[in-house]
């Protein structure tokens, strides 16, 4: 595999056009459940992504986005919109801490698949600096609102 | 007036472009070009962000350093005086090639630094600061500046800070979907309260050349100040400021072979002298007591501080390596290859190119939209090819808003590109939607 | 609080100063001191001014432009990304030598325009610019700024600028005839409407290093924000600048060894991200629309337009050069240059030398009246002799008028500067008086 | 003569001292005369010399000055209080251009000591473009001075 392919993996690109969790507006936020809500800018390219969590009892109910942006942060966004729902705020939150030491290994960590599911196919996207933000955009988001639910 | 775009001040065409022989023995002057990125060799295509520099403009810098670094202006011993000699010789050569006077050329950091000094030294001049003299620069409630949709943030926000300072209105000329200036809007907006107007010649985004002369003429008509950002037209065409007639002129050195870190401000000899001072110090003054200080004439009034002394000797030895070249060659060769690019771009399916379209008068470089793919995943594809481009919205977000887009693709070119390099550009062009999966 | 003078943050003394065959190896590196005028050997005291750059410092430069010139923070190819680490390098390898965090540093043109920034800065926050946030740096009629007599103009005419924008008070900290700070007037000057100090770390012409220390106590007492001109104090002595506990501080890459054209701004971080703009342009911005911007967080907020990225390079590259001489060992030679300048001096008819007296602290410089022959005449006999100083008023005209005088002579070393140079300066000075007829 | 000596030759070392024409205050100017008075400052040094003519019917009856500076500008402004007292207006005004000429000549001019007098003894200061202006000051203060005293 070319390091161009390890950074475009079949996987990205399928997440970057069947985009889960996008859309803010298609479904309502379950009532009754915590909500957090986060817009964050990738400074480098304009790009902006707006996320919003559901919390019912410490669990992640949902989680809804919108967003414009590369393969990358597309493809991140729609990952972690599904690989978050159904999971303990905790869990998730070591999960995004995981995938961040990923992201900032320059290629040196080898990604864990049990923990990350289709998140690890982010790994090639390590030996590139400039596309990290990318990547870290929507987990980034998520984080933020997380920790506006909980507060 | 006439809404039709008149001929800029030198046509082009009058000048053959470069034999290919030619383009290989510049490049063997700069070495960058011979080095290779991801294993292949570079392909680079973005001297519009930032242009190579030559050997022989970094032997320039290094002699002056090896020989005759000093203080400049201020000392009285030898090395001084061969400092300061070296360094005005290099503010004459910059005033012979943009057509201007020695008095006249303002050294800056970059186009950026020349454009915050005109807006600041304005908002003192509106403060009352440079008394009756530097009134016709003061702005207040009512007054408008007029800029373009075009234009780069830096020929932006320092007039939106100094509306905001001076209570005075940011108005816009609005563009065509070509990427031409609406000429008769120009015409509406530019009226009795425009004070300043402020242009770019060559747009970094869609390639435009504007129509100076046409410009010029609507802001004399009511008595304004036109300023030219000429960062993407002093490297490309010759200038000649005086016969444009505009007030002020803004250029960087990084994109005209020189090194970083210097750049012009071009401001005509009797608006300098009345200008209040913009950044204060050493070497602008002529007494200081603890109260206040009164101020040299320009352009040293404006270059407050140490110089930018090896990197204006830089800059002049670029300079002369343009001469050497020929400015109206270079602009035919960087229009050739523009030409190219677009009309290689427009045979692809799925690629829209912003600005005028093939065959239309246009500098060195295309910035486009690949349909259904990501400007930044454009870019990461040729870089894997070894071809550097640039992506994003090159500073010129109300531009992309206007074009409906919020990132584009830019190639750009300058006098050692050769004709392969953007047929290596074109080809893998071609191959990026298949790469990504993009079919309709 | 005694007036008396507290250690500097790093008694001096501490460190052997060089061996002469250290010295020599030194100057190896600086091809221009062996160069000759007059046809006699150059001997350079003018360090002060401009210090000499050495080769590896122009290898460093030329090696970026062989191989990684890019724009910096705005392209995403290879070349792009490489330049920007090796720029952020730079960044963080300032830092380090400054006792600060990177995003502490911001990249100037020279310490005249950081402290320009603050000026400029500090003026947009008192106009509402940067909001709720920025508060702290607004100004207004009653608020004091506090300088010294012994300030550069650098370090003066901003904040005159400033408070006449502002309708603030500018005071000022009087000197001893010795040329040191009374700290018993600091103490009654500075008091509750004082907003801004502004003071020098060590003296351009009197080679005073002042308490630092002590000044910052004073001003927390009352809440002032405290910025130090290390333009003296960065190349000649170790600093830390967490450890002076200092807001702000500026110096000038060229006179420690690094090209022209590049400096940095000191700021506390959580000062920096909340001041207002200054510059405005490119690479500062998140989102742009016609009528208005908003900003990065620092240190890029305060960095518009294509950065002075190979004099970045050049200047980490000098850093190091001095880290690896050691900066203790650095100061300490230069002060027992210093010393011996000053003693021989005091040793001579009809010299007055100002600032402290030979055995006091001082850095290795010394200013000096000669009885009867104007300064200029001085410097023209030394320079025949291939004597490089400098004459006039070192930038420091209230200086001057508060020491009776007009202008004086000032000699300086740097690491490269051999004793023998010393005194070949001094037996040169001897004989000023008898060339041009002076003998009462 | 070494350069150093031709800059600084004994008649400008002996007029630094002796300044002819020195002290505005000294002896008032004669009356029924025009008088013109220009005060110029040299920007690379911080000098400055004030000069006050006395013209009677196109000739020049007094020049007095006051100034602080280096040897060669106190030499010069003493040099043409001499040379230019009982001159027409237009024949000092031919002087000074001569004398400009001959300062900016980067030594490639031979001075004319019929016409200049003691003046000629500046030709070495061509040789130091950073001294012209110290030789220039009082001369073109005078220039000034006539100017005024004319208008
Ligand atoms: C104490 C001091 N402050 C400020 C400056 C100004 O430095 P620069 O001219 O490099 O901006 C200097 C040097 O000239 C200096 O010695
Ligand atoms: C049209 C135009 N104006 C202004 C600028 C700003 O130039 P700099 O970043 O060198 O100040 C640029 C380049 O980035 C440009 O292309
Ligand atoms: S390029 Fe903008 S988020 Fe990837
Ligand atoms: S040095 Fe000032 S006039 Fe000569």
């Amino acid at each position: 595999m070319s390091e161009l392919d390890s950074l475009y993996q079949q996987i990205i690109l399928d997440h970057s056009k069947a985009r889960q969790g996008s859309g803010l507006a298609t479904e309502p936020a379950p009532v009754g459940a915590r909500l957090g809500e986060s817009h964050q800018i990738n400074t480098t390219c304009g790009d902006e992504v707006t996320v919003r969590v559901a919390v019912v009892d410490g669990k992640i109910e949902q989680i809804r986005w919108d967003g414009d942006g590369c393969a990358i942060s597309m493809a991140a966004a729609s990952v972690i919109s599904e690989l978050g729902e159904g999971e303990g705020v905790g869990e998730l939150r070591a999960k995004i801490e995981t995938f961040r030491e990923l992201m900032r290994s320059r290629g040196t960590v080898e990604a864990d698949e049990d923990v990350l599911g289709d998140a690890a196919a982010f790994s090639g996207v390590s030996k590139y600096p400039a596309r990290v933000k990318c990547a870290m955009l929507a987990w980034v988001a998520v984080e933020h609102a997380l920790a506006e639910a909980e507060a | 007036m006439a809404t039709t775009r008149s001929a800029p001040h030198a046509p082009a065409g009058d000048a053959p472009a470069f034999a290919d022989e030619r383009v290989a023995l510049f490049r063997a002057d700069f070495p960058i070009l011979g080095r290779s990125v991801n294993g292949v060799p570079l392909v680079y295509l973005d001297s519009a962000a930032t242009s190579q520099t030559p050997l022989g403009v970094l032997e320039a810098e290094r002699h002056f350093y090896k020989h005759e670094n000093a203080a400049v202006n201020r000392g009285s011993h030898t090395l001084a005086v061969e400092a300061t000699d070296t360094f005005e010789a290099a503010r004459a050569t910059l005033a012979g090639f943009l057509g201007a006077l020695p008095e006249e050329i303002v050294w800056t950091s970059n186009a950026t630094e020349g454009l915050n000094l005109l807006a600041y030294s304005f908002s003192n001049a509106s403060l009352g600061r440079g008394g009756q003299a530097a009134r016709r620069f003061a702005l207040q409630p009512g007054d408008e500046i007029v800029v373009t949709e075009m234009e780069h943030h830096a020929n932006l926000i320092p007039w939106q800070e100094l509306a905001f300072r001076t209570g005075a209105t940011l108005r816009f000329i609005p563009i065509t979907d070509d990427g031409e200036l609406r000429l008769d809007e120009a015409e509406r907006i530019i009226g009795d309260r425009t004070r300043v107007l402020a242009v770019t010649h060559a747009s970094n985004v869609l390639g435009t050349i504007n129509p100076v002369v046409d410009l010029v003429a609507l802001a004399r008509r009511v008595g304004a100040l036109v300023l030219l950002d000429a960062c993407q037209s002093a490297p490309h065409l010759p200038l000649d400021l005086h016969a444009l007639d505009v007030d002020f002129a803004v250029l960087s050195g990084h994109k005209m072979l020189a090194p970083t870190g210097i750049g012009v401000l071009y401001g005509r000899r009797e608006l300098l002298d009345a200008m209040p001072p913009f950044l204060t110090g050493g070497s602008m003054i002529t007494t200081v007591t603890m109260e206040q200080a009164e101020y040299l004439p320009a352009p040293h009034r404006f270059e407050a501080g140490t110089q930018r002394v090896s990197q204006a000797v830089a800059f002049a030895e670029a300079v002369r390596y343009l001469e050497a070249a020929g400015m109206d060659r270079v602009r035919a060769w960087d229009s050739q290859l523009g030409q190219r690019l677009v009309e290689g771009l427009a045979d692809l399916d799925g690629i829209r190119v912003v600005g005028p379209e093939a065959g239309r008068e246009r500098i060195g470089l295309a910035a486009f939209d690949v349909d259904g793919v990501h400007a930044h995943d454009v870019g990461q594809f040729l870089d894997d090819r070894g071809i550097a481009v640039r992506v994003g919205h090159h500073c010129a977000q109300p531009l992309h808003r206007r074009l409906g887009l919020t990132a584009t693709t830019r190639a750009s070119t300058y006098l050692y590109t050769t004709t392969d390099e953007v047929d290596a550009f074109l080809s893998a062009v071609a191959e990026v939607r298949g790469y990504f999966g993009v079919t309709s």
